[in-house]
C-alpha cells in the first residue's frame, strides 16, 4: 500500500499548522515523524486518518485519490490511527470496545474469538470482560491496535505511543510493529519526541518545522543528526547535574496512602534541600498519590508529613503552600490554569495578601514575568489562547520564587526537547538556591538525567535507588514493570 | 394477601407510571450526553396539549401523539441550542422549564375542568391471575402503565444488549471515541434527545388522560418533573434502578400520607408536604459521591466496597458537554 | 366608567370554570348581570399564591376601581383580611367578602359586608345520602384547610351520615367510620397541599366506599368515576357547585351547593340604588323548593348514584329537616338552630358542646362553642381538628 | 465588513425581541383578543400614573436584589435556583422581627433587614453545604429548599402565626405599622430606603467583582474549581460565600415583599421573582449593571399584566410566556451571532461569556479535591 500526500494545507485561525506538505510513503516500512512542539505532526496525521479534513490538498492511496470524511472512512480504505490517549470508551468492557465499530453482522461471540486470536498473535494479554477503565495505557493501546487490525487497516499511525508504558510493554509494542511492517508489509507512521525509539525502530524519518516539511532521512542516523534536522541547530546533550545537597526539609514518616486506585504502605523518606527526587512508574502506580499526599490533596491514612520539623499531616493544601511547598499538576488546563482568565488575572490570583486587587501592579508584574520566562503572549491574553509550551512557562512563572520543596507532576509533559530543557533550566536555577524538587515523568530519560535519587513505583510497592547516577533507562524500564526482585539481584 | 395492601400497591403502580416513563425518557437522553432540564415544564405542557388534542379530536390516541410531539419539540429546542448554537443545555433547559409551564397555563385556560376523553382500564388475561403480581401489576391499569413496563425492558435491552445501544452509550461516555468509530455523534444526540423528549411528553399524556384527568390550574403534576430528574440520578442511569427508584419514591410518598391519617401522629399537616422534597434530597445524598465517601469512612473496610458498588451512580462521562468534530 | 349601570368586580380565588366554588360565584355574578339591567361584571380569577403569587388584592382592586367598579366581591375567606385593609383605601367602594364574618364581629371597616349561605343544611342531606349508601360503613371526607367553617361543614355531613346510617339503614352508629383528611387549601396546589387525587384513592384503597368532597374542585368525583369504571362499587358526593355531579353522574350521590345569585342580586341592587348598608347575612334554603335558582341560597341535588330506595329515605329526611326549619325560623336574618345539631354532642376532646335536649347555637358573639366557630370536629369523627 | 457586522449584531439583538412579541401576538390572536390592546393594557397598567409607576418600581426592587445575588453565584459557576427559597426565608426572618420586636421604626428596620439577610444566607448556605460538602447538585438542592421554604411559610401562616380568628392559610395578621418600611408619598408609594439600598448593592456587587480578591476568587472558582484550588483559591469557602452573599442579598428582596408590598407574611412571598431574576441574569450574560436595566423592563411587564386580566380577561401567564420567549430567543440569537461571526478566517474566539458552565450532575468537583 502506497500513500501519497499532495500539497496539504491546514490552518487554525492565524496558525498555518500544515503548509503545503507533500510526501510519498511506501509500504512495508516504519517511518518516524519528527518535529518540535506545534510543528504540525499531529495535525498531518489526523488529516491522513480522517479525524480532520485538510483545507486543501489531496491524499492518494495506491495512486487513486481518496476523499473521506471521518476516521471510519479512512479505516475503510486501510488507514487507522492510534491516538496518544487511546480512543476507547472507559465504561465499556474490552470486548464491547472491540465490537463497537466492527461490521454490524459481527456477533459478540465472533468478536470475542477474533479478539483472542489477534491478541495471541502479538502476545497481548486482554481479558475480554474487564472494563477498559481498569486497563493500563499500554493495554489500551494494544486493544486499539487489535481493533484497528481487525478492521483491516494496512497503514497504522501511532502518535507518541511510548510515553506511559513499561519497558516490557514497549518491547511487545515494538515487536508487534516490526512484525506488521516486515512480515505483513504494512506502513507504520510513528510520531515521537523520543529519538532513541525512533532510532531503534524506524527505517526512515520525515521532519516538520512550523507546518512545513523540512527534511527526510533514511535511517540509520544519530541522535545529533536528527536534532540538527529538527531544530536547525545542535543541542548539547544535557549533563547529569548535581547541586549542593543540604539538610532534610521534607520528612515522610511511615506514610500510608490510600486512593481510589492504589495503596502505598508505610513509606519513609527525607527530602533534603537542593535535592531532586525522581519518581518513576506507570500511571497510577503510587507516584501521583505520593505527591498529592505530600501537598495535602489526598489524606494520608497513616504516618506523618513534616516540613522543617513542622507537622503538616493534618494541614490543608493552602496551609502547606504557605508553609513552603509548591505544586503543579500534570493537566495544565485541567488542574493548574483557569481557562477564561487572563495572564494578569492569574498573576493577581497568586497575591492573596490584600482584599483589594492592585491591577496596575499585577499588570506590571505580569509584563516582567512574560519577559523573564520568554512567554509568547500578552498580559491581557486569555491563558487558553497560548500554546501548550507557553502555558507551561506561565505555570512556572506563577510558582513562588523560593519554595522549600517543589512537587511537580510531569513538568515537561508534551514538550519537545528544546522546551523541556528550558523548563529544566528554570527548575535547576531554583534548586541551586536550595529548593528541593520532587517530580515524576513517564520519560525515564528525564528521570535518570535530573534526579539525585529515584523512587520506582509498581502497584503501590516502591523501590528506592539511592544513587541515581547508577541507574539506566533500561533498568528503570524493567523496574516500572514490577521486577523489583530481579533488580535487587 | 391483604386486600387493602394489594389495592394500595395497585394504585401505586398506576400513579407512578408517569414518573417511570418520564425518568426513562430522561435516562435515554442523558445516556446520549444531553441534559433535558425542562422536564417539569415539558411534562406540564405535554399534558395540556395532549388533553386539548384529545378533547378536540375525541381520541385519546391523538392526545397521546400530540403530547409526545410536544415533549419532542421542547427537547428539540434544547438540542438545537446546544449543538447548533452552542448554548448551555442547563440554561436553555431552565428557561424552557418556566416557559413551557407558562405556555401550558395560557393554552389550558379555556380547558380548565373541561371533561375530556380518558384512557380505558385494561386487565391482562392470564397475567392478572398470577397471585400477588397479577392484582398489582396486571389488573385495571390504563394502557400506558403497561407501556411503562415494556419501556423499562426495552430501554435496558436496547442500551445493553444491542449494537445501536453501544453507540448510544458511547456518545454519552466518550463522544470522541464514538466519532472515531464512525458514529455520527450529534445525529445520535438529536435522535435520543427527541426520543427521550417524546417519552417525557408521553408521561404528560398519562397524567392528563388518566392519572389526573383533565386540565387544572395550577397543574396537578407540578414538581414531578424535578422528581423524575432526581430519580434518574438515583437510578444511576440504569433503567432497572430508575424504575425501582420511581416506585420507591411513590411508595415513600404514600407512606408519608398514611402517616398523616394515623391518629397517633401529631405532625402539622402542612409539614407533610415537605416529605417529597426531603425524600428527594435524601435519595440524592444516598448516591452522591461526597456523602458516600463520608458514609464509607464510618464502615468497616469490607463493607466499603459493596456499599460503594451498590450506591455508585456515575453519570455518563460526557453528560452536558458539547461535541465538535474538529 | 358607565353612568347608566353598576360595574362590579368579582375576585375569585380559583379559575372561573373550576366546577366548584369559584364557578358558583362567577355564575352568581352572571345572574346579577342578567337581572340587574346595565350592570357589568369585571372578573379576576385565580388570585392565589400558586397562580398569581406576584399579584396582590390591592393591585386587582385598584385596576377594577379604575375601570369604574363601585362594588367589589371578594369571593373567599382567603381574602377576608385583605379585603378589610384594601377597603380602607377605597371608602367610596362597597366590598362584599363571601364567607367572612368581620362585619358581624365589627372588625371590618364600614364599607365591608359579608354574605354566606347556610350550606350546613345541604351538608346534612349530603351526609345522609352517604350514610344511606355505604356498605362498608366507612365514609371518607376530603376537607380543605382547617378552620371553623370547614369543621362545621364536615361535622354537618357527619351528623347527617350518622343519623341516616342508624335510622334508615339500621346500622350501628358506633361502627360507622367517618374519616376526614385535610389537604391544606381549597384546591390542589402541588407542593403546598396534599394531592387530592392521591388522597381519594387512598380512601378507597383503605376500604371507604363513599367519599364526600369538601374542597372547591371535583377530584372526588373524577376518581370515583374512574374506580366505578373499573367495576368497583364506590360513590362520591360533590360539593359547592350545582352541576358538580356532571363529572361522574353514575356514581354521584348528590351535590350540596351554593346559589349566590339571589344574594348578590339583592346586594347589587341596593348598592346601585345607594341603599345598601354593609351587613352580615347568612342565607338559608327555600324549603319550598331548595333548588329554586331565584329564591334558594343553598340547595341539594340528588345524584344518579342514589338507589331508588335510598332516594326515598333521603326525601323523607329532607322533609324532616324542612319541618324542623319551620319550627325554628330565622330571627333577625340569622338562623336559630340547625337540624341534628342537638345534644348530647361533644367535641373530639370530650368538651360538651350541647347537653341532652339542647341545640348548639348557630352563632353568637364571643362564644366559640357555636356551629359557626366550631372549634373541633365532633366526637366520633376521625381526623385532625387543627 | 465591520459595518455589516454591526448591522448583524443589532439585528440579532432586536430580532429575538420582535419575534417574541410576534409569537405572543399570535397567541393573543388565537384566543380572539387584540394584541395592540394587550400592549396598551400592559403599558397603561404600568405607567398610567405615578401610582402605577410605583407598582413597577415595587417589582423592580426585589427583582434587582435577586438579580445581583444571582450575579454572584453565577460568577462562581453555581446555578442558584434556590434564590426563590432564599427570598422566602428572608421574608420569614424579617416577619419574625416585625411580629416580635417592639422598637421605633428607625431602629427596627435595620434589625429586620439584617435578620432577613441572615435568613436568606442561612437558606443559601444549606444549598451550599449540600453542594460543596455532600455532592448534591445545587439545582436539586435549590428546588427542594425552595419547596421547603414554601412549606415553612405556609406552616407559619396556618399554624403559629395564624390570625386570631383562625387560619385561612392566606396571611398572618398585618404587622404593626412601626415595623413597616415607610413609603415616599401616597402618590408614589415606594420605599426610598429600599431604593437606595438597591442602588448601593448594584454598585457594591459591581466593584466587588471587578476589584477585589474575593471577586477574582469567585471568577476562578466558577471557571475551573480544580485549577483555582491548586492556585491557592479556597474554593469551598468561596463557593459557600457565594451562596451566603447571594442568599443575604436575596433575603433583603424577600423582606421588601413582606415589609412593604404585603405588610404581612403570605404564601410564596417571593412571588416567583427569584425565578424571574434567573431569567434576567441568564439573558444579560451575568452583567451586574445591565441586569437591573433589563429587570426594569420585566418588572414593567409584570406590573402591567394585572390590568390584562381585569380589562381583557387574559391570563397572567401571557406575560410570563412573553418573558420566557424573550429570554429563550435572546440566548438563541447569541448563539446564532457566535456562529455567524466566527467565520473560518477569524481566530476561534471564545463565544460570548456564559454563566454557569457546570453540568447537572457534576457533583462537587471542588470539594472532592480538597
Ligand atoms: N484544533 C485546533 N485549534 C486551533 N489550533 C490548533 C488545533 N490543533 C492544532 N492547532 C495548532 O496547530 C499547530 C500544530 O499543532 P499540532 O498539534 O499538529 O503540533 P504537533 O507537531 O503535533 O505538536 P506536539 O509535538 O506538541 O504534539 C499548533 O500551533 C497548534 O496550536
Ligand atoms: N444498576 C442495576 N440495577 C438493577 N439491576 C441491574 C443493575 N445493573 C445490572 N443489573 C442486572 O444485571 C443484569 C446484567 O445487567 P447489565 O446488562 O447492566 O450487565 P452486563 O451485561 O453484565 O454488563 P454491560 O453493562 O456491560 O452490558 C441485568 O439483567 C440486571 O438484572
Ligand atoms: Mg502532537
Ligand atoms: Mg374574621
Amino acid at each position: 500500500m502506497e500513500i501519497e500526500l499532495q500539497h496539504i494545507h491546514k490552518r487554525f485561525g492565524r496558525v498555518h499548522a500544515n503548509n503545503d506538505i507533500s510526501m510519498k510513503l511506501r509500504g512495508g516500512r516504519i517511518i518516524g515523524v519528527l518535529g518540535e512542539n506545534g510543528a504540525g505532526k499531529s495535525t498531518l496525521m489526523k488529516i491522513l486518518s480522517g479525524y480532520q479534513p485538510a483545507d486543501s490538498g489531496a491524499i492518494l492511496i495506491d495512486g487513486r485519490e481518496v476523499d473521506y470524511h471521518g476516521p471510519q472512512a479512512a479505516i475503510a480504505v486501510g488507514v487507522g490511527m492510534l491516538q496518544q490517549d487511546p480512543l476507547d470508551v472507559p465504561a465499556f468492557t474490552v470486548v464491547e470496545n472491540f465490537l463497537y465499530g466492527q461490521p454490524p453482522a459481527m456477533t459478540r461471540r465472533e468478536a470475542r474469538a477474533k479478539l483472542a486470536q489477534i491478541s495471541r498473535e502479538f502476545g497481548f494479554e486482554l481479558d475480554p470482560e474487564t472494563p477498559s477503565a481498569r486497563l493500563s495505557i499500554g493495554q489500551r493501546q494494544q486493544l486499539e491496535i487489535v481493533r484497528l487490525l481487525a478492521l483491516g487497516v494496512r497503514t497504522l499511525i501511532l502518535d507518541e505511543p511510548t510515553t506511559g508504558i513499561s519497558a516490557q510493554q514497549k518491547t511487545i509494542l515494538f515487536d508487534a510493529l516490526q512484525a506488521l511492517s516486515r512480515e505483513q508489509g504494512m506502513t507504520v507512521l510513528l510520531v515521537s519526541h523520543k529519538l532513541e525509539d525512533v532510532i531503534a525502530l524506524c527505517d526512515e524519518v520525515v521532519v516538520l518545522r512550523a507546518g512545513r516539511l523540512v527534511g527526510d532521512k533514511m535511517m540509520p542516523a544519530t541522535k545529533a543528526e536528527l536534532v540538527q534536522l529538527m531544530f536547525g541547530q545542535e543541542i548539547a546533550p544535557q549533563e547529569r547535574s548535581s547541586g549542593h545537597i543540604g539538610d532534610a526539609v521534607l520528612e515522610l514518616d511511615s506514610v500510608t496512602i490510600q486512593d481510589r486506585r492504589v495503596r502505598v504502605e508505610s513509606l519513609s523518606m527525607n527530602v533534603r534541600a537542593g535535592e531532586v527526587i525522581g519518581l518513576a512508574g506507570l500511571d497510577g502506580s503510587g507516584q501521583e498519590a505520593l505527591m498529592r499526599a505530600c501537598v495535602g490533596l489526598i489524606n494520608v491514612a497513616g504516618g506523618r508529613v513534616r516540613l522543617n520539623g513542622r507537622d503538616l499531616t493534618r494541614q490543608s493544601y493552602r496551609d502547606r503552600m504557605h508553609a513552603g511547598l509548591a505544586f503543579s499538576a500534570a493537566g495544565r488546563l485541567e488542574e493548574g490554569l483557569v481557562a477564561g482568565l487572563t495572564l494578569t488575572e492569574h498573576m493577581a490570583l497568586m497575591d492573596n495578601s490584600r482584599a483589594m486587587i492592585d491591577w496596575p501592579a499585577a499588570r506590571q508584574l505580569s509584563g516582567k514575568q512574560i519577559e523573564r520566562y520568554n512567554v509568547r503572549g500578552r498580559a491581557e491574553d486569555r491563558i487558553e489562547t497560548l500554546s501548550g509550551g507557553n502555558q507551561q512557562r506561565w505555570l512556572m512563572a506563577l510558582l513562588p520564587e523560593q519554595p522549600r520543596v517543589m512537587i511537580l507532576e510531569q513538568p515537561t509533559r508534551g514538550l519537545d526537547i528544546d522546551s523541556a530543557r528550558w523548563v529544566w533550566q528554570l527548575l535547576l536555577d531554583r534548586r541551586a538556591h536550595g529548593t528541593a524538587i520532587i517530580f515524576n515523568s513517564p520519560d525515564l530519560d528525564e528521570i535518570v538525567t535530573y534526579s539525585d535519587r529515584i523512587i520506582v513505583f509498581f502497584a503501590g510497592r516502591f523501590h528506592v535507588i539511592e544513587d541515581a547516577s547508577t541507574a539506566t533507562v533500561d533498568a528503570l524500564g524493567h523496574l516500572i514493570g514490577g521486577n523489583f526482585e530481579e533488580a535487587a539481584r | 394477601m391483604n386486600e387493602e395492601l394489594l389495592n394500595i400497591l395497585q394504585t401505586l403502580v398506576t400513579s407512578s407510571s408517569p414518573l417511570v416513563i418520564a425518568a426513562l425518557g430522561e435516562t435515554i437522553t442523558e445516556r446520549a450526553g444531553v441534559v433535558n432540564l425542562s422536564l417539569d415544564g415539558s411534562i406540564t405542557l405535554a399534558a395540556a396539549v395532549g388533553f386539548i388534542a384529545a378533547v378536540g379530536s375525541g381520541s385519546t390516541l391523538i392526545g397521546i401523539l400530540a403530547a409526545m410531539l410536544t415533549g419532542a419539540l421542547v427537547a428539540l429546542i434544547i438540542v438545537v441550542a446546544d449543538i447548533e448554537l452552542k448554548q448551555d443545555q442547563v440554561a436553555i433547559g431552565f428557561v424552557l422549564t418556566l416557559l413551557a409551564a407558562s405556555l401550558a397555563q395560557f393554552i389550558g385556560q379555556s380547558y380548565t375542568r373541561v371533561r375530556g376523553p380518558e384512557l380505558p382500564f385494561v386487565s391482562l388475561t392470564f397475567l392478572k391471575d398470577i397471585p400477588f403480581l397479577g392484582p398489582v401489576f396486571f389488573t385495571d391499569h390504563n394502557p400506558l402503565v403497561y407501556v411503562s413496563f415494556i419501556l423499562v425492558f426495552a430501554t435496558w435491552w436496547w442500551m445493553f444488549r444491542t449494537r445501536p445501544g453501544l453507540a448510544l452509550r458511547a456518545v454519552g461516555e466518550r463522544p470522541e471515541s464514538a466519532f472515531a468509530r464512525g458514529t455520527n455523534v450529534n445525529r445520535l444526540r438529536y435522535i435520543y434527545t427527541l426520543v427521550g423528549g417524546a417519552l417525557v411528553g408521553l408521561a404528560g399524556a398519562a397524567y392528563s388522560l388518566s392519572i389526573k384527568p383533565g386540565w387544572t390550574n395550577p397543574p396537578a403534576m407540578r414538581g414531578d418533573g424535578w422528581i423524575a430528574l432526581a430519580i434518574v440520578i438515583f437510578g444511576g442511569w440504569h433503567p432497572f434502578r430508575v424504575v425501582l427508584g420511581a416506585y420507591l419514591f411513590a411508595g415513600l410518598r404514600a407512606i408519608s400520607s398514611a402517616i398523616q391519617r394515623s391518629p397517633d401522629v401529631q405532625i402539622p399537616l402542612v409539614l407533610i408536604n415537605a416529605l417529597p422534597w426531603l425524600l428527594m434530597i435524601g435519595t440524592l445524598l444516598l448516591v452522591s459521591s461526597g456523602a458516600i465517601e463520608r458514609l464509607l469512612r464510618a464502615l468497616p473496610r469490607s463493607a466499603q466496597v459493596w456499599t460503594r458498588n451498590i450506591l455508585r451512580s456515575d453519570p455518563p462521562a460526557a453528560l452536558g458537554t458539547r461535541f465538535e468534530e474538529h | 366608567a358607565q353612568d347608566d349601570g353598576l360595574t362590579f368586580g368579582m375576585i375569585l380565588v380559583g379559575p372561573q370554570s373550576d366546577r366548584g366554588w369559584s364557578q358558583a360565584h362567577y355564575e352568581g355574578g352572571q345572574y346579577v348581570e342578567a337581572n340587574l339591567p346595565g350592570s357589568q361584571m369585571l372578573v379576576f380569577e385565580s388570585l392565589n399564591s400558586a397562580d398569581a403569587p406576584e399579584t396582590t388584592l390591592l393591585q386587582v382592586v385598584t385596576e377594577m376601581v379604575d375601570q369604574g367598579a363601585t362594588l367589589i366581591i371578594t369571593s373567599s375567606d382567603a381574602f377576608e383580611e385583605d379585603t378589610d385593609v384594601v377597603a380602607e383605601a377605597f371608602p367610596d367602594v362597597t366590598f362584599i367578602n363571601a364567607s367572612g364574618d368581620n362585619a358581624f364581629t365589627g372588625e371590618a371597616p364600614a364599607n365591608v359586608g359579608n354574605t354566606m349561605g347556610q350550606v350546613e343544611w345541604a351538608k346534612l342531606i349530603a351526609g345522609c345520602a352517604a350514610g344511606l349508601t355505604t356498605e362498608t360503613g366507612s365514609i371518607g371526607y376530603l376537607g380543605p384547610l382547617i378552620n371553623g367553617e370547614t369543621r362545621r361543614l364536615a361535622a354537618s355531613a357527619y351528623l347527617g351520615a350518622r343519623y341516616c346510617y342508624e335510622n334508615y339503614k339500621g346500622g350501628d352508629p358506633a361502627a360507622l367510620t367517618f374519616t376526614v383528611t385535610w389537604i391544606g387549601f381549597w384546591f390542589n396546589i402541588p407542593g403546598v397541599t396534599l394531592d387530592p387525587t392521591a388522597e381519594v384513592n387512598t380512601f378507597f384503597d383503605n376500604g371507604a366506599d363513599v367519599v364526600m368532597s369538601g374542597i372547591d374542585t371535583p377530584e372526588v368525583m373524577t376518581v370515583a368515576g374512574q374506580r366505578a369504571e373499573r367495576g368497583e362499587s364506590v360513590y362520591g358526593v360533590a360539593y359547592d357547585y350545582a352541576a358538580g355531579c356532571d363529572v361522574a353522574p353514575g356514581v354521584c350521590l348528590g351535590v350540596p351547593y351554593f346559589n349566590w345569585g339571589p344574594a348578590y342580586l339583592d346586594i347589587a341592587t341596593r348598592v346601585n340604588e345607594g341603599t345598601y348598608t354593609p351587613e352580615w347575612t347568612w342565607n338559608g334554603p327555600d324549603w319550598s323548593d331548595m333548588n329554586n335558582p331565584d329564591t334558594s341560597s343553598v340547595g341539594f341535588i340528588a345524584g344518579d348514584g342514589l338507589s331508588e330506595e335510598n332516594a326515598a329515605s333521603l326525601d323523607e329526611f329532607i322533609a324532616m329537616l324542612a319541618t324542623f326549619a319551620e319550627e325554628h325560623p330565622d330571627a333577625d336574618g340569622l338562623p336559630t338552630a340547625f337540624g341534628l345539631w342537638e345534644g348530647p354532642l361533644a367535641l373530639q376532646d370530650g368538651t360538651v358542646l350541647a347537653a341532652e335536649g339542647e341545640f348548639v347555637k348557630p352563632i353568637e358573639a364571643d362564644n366559640p362553642l357555636t356551629i359557626w366557630y366550631l372549634p373541633q370536629l365532633l366526637e366520633g369523627m376521625v381526623g385532625a381538628s387543627e | 465588513m465591520t459595518a455589516n457586522r454591526t448591522t448583524l449584531r443589532v439585528a440579532l439583538l432586536v430580532a429575538p425581541i420582535l419575534l417574541s412579541l410576534l409569537i405572543t401576538a399570535v397567541l393573543v390572536l388565537a384566543v380572539g383578543k387584540d394584541p395592540i390592546e394587550v400592549m396598551t393594557a400592559i403599558l397603561e397598567g404600568a405607567f398610567r400614573n405615578s401610582n402605577a409607576i410605583a407598582g413597577v418600581v415595587n417589582f423592580w426592587i426585589p427583582l434587582t436584589f435577586a438579580c445581583l445575588g444571582l450575579v454572584i453565584t453565577f460568577t462562581a459557576g453555581l446555578w442558584n435556583i434556590g434564590v426563590e427559597g432564599q427570598m422566602m426565608m428572608g421574608a420569614v426572618f424579617a416577619s419574625w422581627a416585625a411580629r416580635t420586636i417592639v422598637l421605633p421604626t428607625p431602629l427596627l428596620i435595620p434589625i429586620e433587614i439584617v435578620l432577613a439577610m441572615a435568613g436568606g444566607a442561612f437558606w443559601g448556605v444549606l444549598v451550599g453545604v449540600l453542594r460543596v460538602r455532600l455532592g448534591v447538585n445545587e439545582i436539586f438542592g435549590g428546588v427542594a429548599l425552595n419547596a421547603l421554604a414554601s412549606v415553612i411559610v405556609i406552616y407559619l401562616i396556618s399554624g403559629p402565626w395564624q390570625p386570631p380568628e383562625g387560619g385561612s392559610a392566606q396571611s398572618t395578621p398585618p404587622f404593626p405599622a412601626e415595623s413597616l418600611l415607610p413609603e415616599m408619598s401616597p402618590e408614589f408609594p415606594v420605599s426610598l430606603l429600599a431604593l437606595v439600598l438597591a442602588l448601593v448593592i448594584i454598585l457594591t456587587v459591581y466593584f466587588a467583582l471587578r476589584g477585589t480578591r474575593w471577586g477574582l476568587n469567585l471568577k476562578a472558582t466558577g471557571k475551573n474549581p480544580r485549577s483555582a484550588l491548586l492556585l491557592g483559591v479556597p474554593t469551598t469557602q468561596t463557593a459557600l460565600s457565594a451562596f451566603i452573599v447571594c442568599g443575604a442579598i436575596a433575603g433583603i428582596g424577600g423582606a421588601y415583599r413582606v415589609l412593604f408590598t404585603f405588610d404581612s407574611l403570605r404564601p410564596l412571598p417571593s412571588g416567583g421573582i427569584g425565578f424571574l431574576g434567573l431569567l434576567v441574569v441568564l439573558m444579560v450574560a451575568n452583567h451586574p449593571l445591565i441586569a437591573p436595566i433589563v429587570g426594569f423592563v420585566f418588572a414593567t411587564i409584570l406590573a402591567g399584566s394585572t390590568r390584562l386580566r381585569v380589562v381583557l380577561q387574559l391570563d397572567q401567564s401571557l406575560a410570563e410566556v412573553l418573558q420566557g420567549f424573550v429570554v429563550l430567543l435572546v440566548l438563541m440569537a447569541n448563539g446564532l451571532r457566535g456562529r455567524i461571526l466566527s467565520s473560518p478566517r477569524s481566530s476561534p474566539e471564545v463565544v460570548q461569556e456564559q454563566p454557569a458552565p457546570t453540568t447537572v450532575t457534576s457533583a462537587a468537583e471542588a470539594a472532592s479535591h480538597e
